[in-house]
């Protein structure tokens, strides 16, 4: 068996979340916003699985079958959403979606 | 075993940096599949099997095949791929860039400071996983049930076809 | 899981249960009145189900939740702020099509969400019972799904809100991984002696960022005026209430459990914050004509105030915090009830214009939203005012004397704006302007809630006393 | 006789819901029964509540309805307190009140929204009379804004026209600046003495503070700032002369009985504070000569009669200021009462005119009054007179000499200020008859004659009476207020006496004797010269020309009315810019929210990190 620097695992994971982080910040068509909100929520769970082996406890993979659920129930909504806006204004780019503002 | 973590992270971040700057939606998703096996295997790697095991088959399965479903109903072709090559100009990406690499050297600067401890490799699986969810987090669990409820009426509200919506 | 575990779930269980319920109805109910009356039903029986365990100790439950004093008192909060959201949207007529009676199914599923999160005591339960909340929400704010303003509200609320929970998550991670627990206060005693204080303590910022973003704190509030136009007028109402509500409820506990005053670093940044929501909602709202962006903004300077008084410490923060969250719930849900009983189908109350002259047609819903808008400007013999005077004097006891200032200031500024609307309501009426009358039921609940706002103003000390002894137990010490 | 005191401002108060809620059903007589009535039985209160009290010795009554509220060591109840100040302030504020609500129920008797206007001065009433007699702070901050909110409701109704908004908005600007600092004060009192009834407070003060220590300078001035923009003084008192548009019996009322004294009683009442604070003490006696100079000089060249009257208010304040930086607490307590008396009728006297002359403003295009307003000329006079304080006829000239007196026994800056009230003194004898002569005398421009009714002319009289006659009222506070050793020296008041009269005469030669002349075509050079020098005031009128008007004018011009309200206008161009500022920030991109997001996320993490 081989160790591993709990820091290291954190660090891959903030390396991933960050990418996921200026994904949502750049990308302009929803398909890739949706994609790198779902590395977001894998690198928390990736922190979260690494975590708990840190301890030798479940609860890091409790918190990641959470978190799945969460990524589940949350990108079924959001695609849903997606065709709407689609519908509703023709296009997939999220700078379109503006009619509320000041 | 050190060395298959490190690649195999290194994997997982490329095929990440891929899926964030892609132009095509379909090869996007695959890298992003790709960056999830790879997690999967560090997750095995840490001692984590049946972690491992969901994260291929409800995240690269279940997860990933929606979206897959849903580029094929947009029908996405070689126009889009123009047009993500013209959304993807330096002004729009490059703040954003600055900002994330921002975080990112706060986390780092953080992590770096170390005193987290090691990861033995020592396997927790799907027997200690088991007990554990559906002993003292049995509560969260039927939580977690009522979330997938409330996102499948949302999914079917969202996603109805009506009548008068074909005119 | 014991039997005294589960007695003191019922009405937790009742909501859940409700929930699943109406939304299965849904299906084969076609009358929408049977479905809003059994969700009121629901909402009835949790408050009921809540009266056995008044002068009760507290109860945790599997660790994940827990059942004290404090609970109570904000389940009932949250409990009548959802029976009345339920009935705001019983009354608010709709387009044939948006009418789908699985809203109340999910709107009971959210508040579910709401209560675990005011109960929680565990990260797993903040986590899952948070995300409950904003997956319903999301949902209910799309729900018109023939407005695309509906449409970008939703997907505005949803990826705004999925990029704070990884923080919230990535947050909860880090914590775990210094304090090798997730429950609040093992982790909150670990923090100081326990290896890996900057991973606690930047996992903490994360985590609190992630739960300031749904109070809308500055500068993570930017969703909430979109978001607030684009939901129907019953569902900000309940956004801009239980789901407030239930966060600053858990943010009340983490703060206290884990000792969050003592961490330097984080309380400064808690602190810019807050002032910085004080004045920037109160300058967005300064010449806003849009009545649901007006309270969006006011609802940022709010929060900004409620956490100001957080910052102080102590019990008598707690007390401040309560009290202002229960202030604003009751002025809020008013406000809202009054845009909404005004409200047409497909034609939402919600211009500023559209209620000129309010007072020479419908003198009581004036009168009743002047007293609304007086308490959130905290005019004295308002409940407003007192919730502004506790958060002074927590900030003074403190001696928080920037912080104060800003409290100050952002009410004077604040006072315009909330005046503004007022002297429109007592202007003579446009001549196109026709107002609808208020159905009985919401007479009732509309006049009920303008006299808590009064009570709460005039004589709060019963109120004061109740959460004296709240403060003393939940603070041990 | 708690009972009692509670009455009195539930009265009004009641009369404000009447007329609020049930209102809409009530024949305008009903309303005026309603609305005059309610102050009147809060005035029959008031003074048997004096008798009473006087009668028992002048001992404090305390009444306690109830709890109000708790929050940690820091409690308020709905108590009620009355003393030797309380019962002067609640007499004249009931009473002067009531004449004004009863002018007014002739008055205004063609107004399409009698109704309205009755609530809000029963409103206005009711938070004034709660202010002077609040026990504790959070009572009396209770009327403090309750007497803000309806001025400024009163404002926001009448101000029809788009282009007075402008004036509103400054007075609210202005007067919020002043709450603002006032509320801070009365926090760090609370915080440094842990109470906020006012009478411990008072008491246990001067055990915990130093006189001038630091903190306790710093708690007057901020009260002193809550004073000054409440009461119009300088440097904010630029809301008061643009917040005249309202009907002149609201005038009247904020003027005199409410309203702008409330910053005079406040200081009055927490005077043991300002002795701890020698420094700010002085400051108010600073802002009082400054403000009665400026707002006199200001008056001189106005042409709109209740400008006029405003800026005479705004000056007037200034010697209660004045007297209240000397330590004269009593003087500036009688000349708030005398004040109230002769500016409340002024103000109505002028709302006849206005009547009279359909809706004109403008003194110059009056004239000859005196014989188709008889009556009214009468009264007018008698206030004008007042104002002047025409020695030892009017309550006016005793109540100014007191101050003056005051002034000049200054253990500093003594010669200083009491110049300078003399020459204020001067000053607002010479406006206030230049408007007499303006408007009564000379050829009438009307041959209408007045016609009123009994309502109008009683509380006309009244108030003519006590004009003159108010001097004579003791006014007992020595329970409230130590003892105050002035000046008695009669050089000083015949000084006093002079320059009152010298400024009458000043202005009779300027505007009351010169009138258009007859043909003078045919008259020699010498003679039209020695005519036209005659006419045009012996020169006076070049040297007020010189003096006044020109630089008033140039000073007006250059600076947009006043540096403060350049200030006031920044701090609404301030706050208007960041609201565009920030509105702009609100693009509707979800892109740059999530940017916001980060940068919440940044501004947690990164304090964290590096402190």
């Amino acid at each position: 068996m081989t160790t591993i620097p709990l820091e290291h695992a954190l660090m891959l994971a903030a390396i991933l979340f960050a990418l996921g982080v200026a994904g949502v910040l750049m990308r302009r068509n929803i398909v890739f916003v949706l994609m790198s909100l779902e590395i977001v929520l894998n690198a928390t769970g990736l922190a979260f699985v690494a975590a708990g082996m840190r301890w030798g406890e479940p609860d890091g993979q409790v918190m990641f079958v959470f978190v799945l659920t969460l990524a589940a129930a949350e990108v079924t909504v959001a695609l849903a959403l997606m065709l709407q806006a689609v519908k509703h204004y023709g296009t997939l780019d999220l700078d379109i979606l503006r009619r509320m503002r000041n | 075993m050190t060395v298959v973590f490190y690649s195999t992270a290194v994997i997982a971040i490329l095929a990440t940096l891929l899926v964030v700057t892609g132009r095509h939606a379909v090869h996007a998703l695959l890298y992003l599949v790709v960056s999830l096996f790879a997690v999967a295997v560090l997750f095995y790697l840490m001692g984590a099997p049946f972690a491992a095991a969901l994260e291929i088959i409800i995240y690269a399965g279940a997860i990933m095949v929606l979206f897959v479903f849903v580029i094929m109903m947009l029908n996405l072709g070689r126009a889009d791929m123009e047009q993500e090559e013209r959304w993807l100009a330096p002004t729009t990406w490059l703040g954003p860039a600055v900002l994330s690499a921002v975080l990112l050297g706060q986390w780092l600067w953080v992590l770096r400071q170390g005193g987290g401890g090691d990861i033995t490799g020592e396997i927790v699986g799907a027997r200690e996983l088991g007990i554990a969810l559906f002993s003292q987090y049995l509560l969260a669990v039927e939580m977690a049930g009522l979330l997938l409820l409330a996102a499948l009426v949302g999914a079917f509200h969202l996603g109805r076809k009506r009548r008068e919506d074909d005119e | 899981m014991s039997m005294n575990d589960v007695q003191a779930l019922i009405p937790l269980m009742i909501l859940a249960g409700a929930g699943v319920v109406l939304v299965m109805l849904s299906a084969f109910v076609p009358r929408r009145g049977v479905v809003a009356a059994l969700a009121g039903v629901s909402a009835v029986a949790f408050l009921l189900a809540l009266l056995p365990y008044f002068g009760t100790q507290a109860v945790e439950v599997a660790e994940l939740l827990v059942v004290d004093p404090l609970t109570l008192f904000f389940w009932t909060l949250l409990g009548i702020a959802t029976l009345v959201s339920l009935i705001w949207l019983m009354v608010t007529p709709v387009a044939e099509h948006d009418g789908g009676a699985e809203r109340y199914g999910l709107m009971v599923l959210a508040a579910t969400g709401a209560m675990v999160l005011a109960a929680a005591q565990h990260f797993a339960a903040l986590f899952l019972g948070l995300e409950l909340l904003s997956v319903s929400l999301i949902i209910l704010v799309a729900w018109q799904c023939r407005r695309a303003l509906s449409i970008e509200a939703g997907l505005k609320y949803l990826v705004l809100s999925g990029l704070a929970t990884g923080f919230l998550l990535f947050g909860m991670a880090l914590i775990y991984a210094a304090s090798g627990s997730l429950a609040f206060e093992i982790t909150g005693r670990a923090h100081p002696a326990q290896v890996g204080e900057l991973y606690w303590l930047a996992g903490m910022a994360m985590l609190l960022a992630g739960l300031v973003f749904k109070l809308s704190i500055v500068p993570l509030h930017f969703w909430t005026p979109d978001v607030y136009q684009g939901a129907s007028l019953p569902v900000t109402g309940f956004l801009a209430t239980v789901s407030k509500g239930a966060v600053l409820a858990v943010l009340v506990r983490l703060y206290f459990d884990m000792a969050l005053a003592d961490a330097g670093g984080l309380w400064m940044g808690l602190a810019v914050l807050a002032g910085a929501s004080m004045l920037v909602g109160n300058w967005l709202a300064l010449r806003q004509n849009q009545l649901k962006r007006l309270l969006a903004y006011s609802s940022i300077a709010h929060m900004g105030y409620a956490l100001a008084a957080l910052l102080a410490g102590g019990a008598l923060a707690l007390e401040a915090v309560v009290f202002y969250l229960a202030f604003y719930l009751a002025t809020t849900l008013g406000a809202f009830g009054v845009l909404a009983v005004l409200s047409r189908p497909q034609h939402e109350c919600e211009r500023l214009d559209q209620l000129q002259g309010l007072y020479h047609h419908r003198p009581a819903l004036a009168l009743i939203l002047t007293v609304m808008l007086f308490s959130l400007a905290g005019v004295p013999l308002t409940g407003g005012f007192i919730g502004k005077f506790y958060v002074l004097a927590s900030g003074a006891a403190s001696e928080l004397w920037t912080l104060m200032a800003l409290v100050i200031a952002g009410s004077a500024i604040g006072l315009y704006y909330y005046l503004r609307v007022v002297l429109a309501l007592f202007r003579a009426p446009a001549e196109t302007s026709s107002f609808r009358s208020a159905t009985v039921p919401s007479t009732i609940v509309l006049v009920a809630l303008t006299l808590v706002v009064l009570w709460l103003g005039l004589y709060p000390a019963p109120l004061s006393d109740g959460l004296a002894r709240i403060a003393e137990l939940a603070l041990p010490g | 006789m708690e009972l009692l005191l509670w009455l009195i401002p539930l009265l009004p108060l009641a009369g404000f819901l009447v007329l609020a809620v049930a209102g809409a059903r009530l024949p305008k007589a009903g309303v005026a029964v309603v609305g005059a009535g309610s102050v009147g039985l809060a005035a029959l209160t008031a003074a048997l509540l004096a008798a009473l009290f006087y009668n028992a010795g002048s001992d404090p009554v305390i009444a306690r309805l109830g709890p109000w509220f708790r929050a940690g060591d820091l409690s308020a109840d709905f108590t009620l307190y009355l003393d030797q100040l309380a019962v002067i302030m609640t007499l004249v504020i009931t009473g002067v009140g009531f004449l004004i609500h009863a002018f007014s129920t002739e008055f205004m008797a063609d107004e399409a929204d009698y109704r309205r206007y009755f609530a809000y001065l029963n409103l206005f009433v009711a938070a004034m009379l709660m202010l002077v007699l609040a026990d504790n702070l959070v009572l009396l901050f209770l009327g403090w804004e309750g007497v803000g909110l309806c001025s400024y409701l009163l404002i926001g109704y009448w101000h029809r026209d788009p282009a007075n908004g402008y004036a509103a908005r400054k007075a609210f600007v202005v007067t919020r600046i002043g709450d603002v600092a006032l509320l801070l004060g009365l926090f760090l009192l609370f915080v440094e003495l842990g109470e906020f009834s006012i009478q411990p407070l008072l008491a246990g003060a001067p055990l915990y503070f130093e006189s001038g220590a630091a903190r306790m300078e710093l708690i007057a001035f901020l009260i002193l700032g809550g004073a000054v923009g409440k009461s119009a003084q300088l440097p904010l008192q630029v809301w008061l002369p643009d917040a005249m548009a309202g009907p002149s019996p609201v005038s009247a009322l904020i003027h005199a009985a409410t309203m702008v004294t409330a910053g005079v009683y406040l200081i009055a009442r927490l005077h043991p504070l300002f002795e701890l604070a020698p420094v700010a003490q002085m400051m108010v006696a600073l802002v009082g000569l400054a403000t009665l100079l400026v707002a006199a000089w200001a008056a001189l060249s106005q042409r709109d009669i209740k400008r006029i009257l405003a800026y005479s208010t705004i000056s007037q304040i200034g010697y209660m200021f004045l007297a209240l930086g000397v330590g004269a607490w009593g003087a500036a307590i009688f000349h708030l009462v005398t004040h109230a008396f002769f500016k409340a009728l002024l103000f109505l006297g002028a709302g006849r005119v206005i009547e009279h002359m359909h809706h004109e403003h403008d003194i110059f295009r009056m004239g000859g009054l005196r014989r188709v307003m008889p009556f009214t000329f009468g009264v007018f006079l008698a206030g004008a007179a007042s104002l002047a304080a025409v020695p030892w006829l009017t309550a006016g000239f005793y109540s100014k000499d007191q101050i003056l007196l005051a002034a000049a026994g200054a253990p500093e800056l003594g010669t200083l200020l009491f110049a300078g009230g003399v020459i204020g003194a001067l000053m607002t004898a010479f406006y206030s008859f230049r408007l007499v002569f303006t408007v009564f005398f000379g050829e009438p421009v009307t041959q209408e004659r007045e016609h009123a009714g009994w309502r109008i002319q009683a509380p006309l009289a009244l108030l003519g009476v006590l004009s003159i006659a108010g001097g004579l009222i003791p006014l007992p506070l020595e329970q409230v207020f130590p003892d105050h050793h002035a000046s008695h020296a009669l050089g000083l008041v015949l000084l006093a006496a002079g320059v009152a009269l010298a400024g009458i005469a000043l202005a009779w030669w300027t505007h009351g004797r010169r009138r258009p002349t007859g043909e003078t075509a045919n008259w020699p050079l010498w003679r039209r010269g020695l005519d036209r020098w005659q006419a045009s005031g012996l020169g006076f009128d070049a040297v007020y020309g010189v003096l006044v008007e020109t630089p008033f004018n140039t000073t007006a011009r250059a600076l947009r009315g006043e540096i403060v309200d350049r200030a006031v206008a920044l701090v609404i161009a301030v706050n208007q810019g960041l609201n565009a500022l920030t509105a702009r920030l609100q693009n509707g991109r979800i892109r740059h929210y999530a940017l916001g997001v980060v940068l919440g996320v940044l501004a947690l993490l990164i304090p964290v990190v590096w402190l």
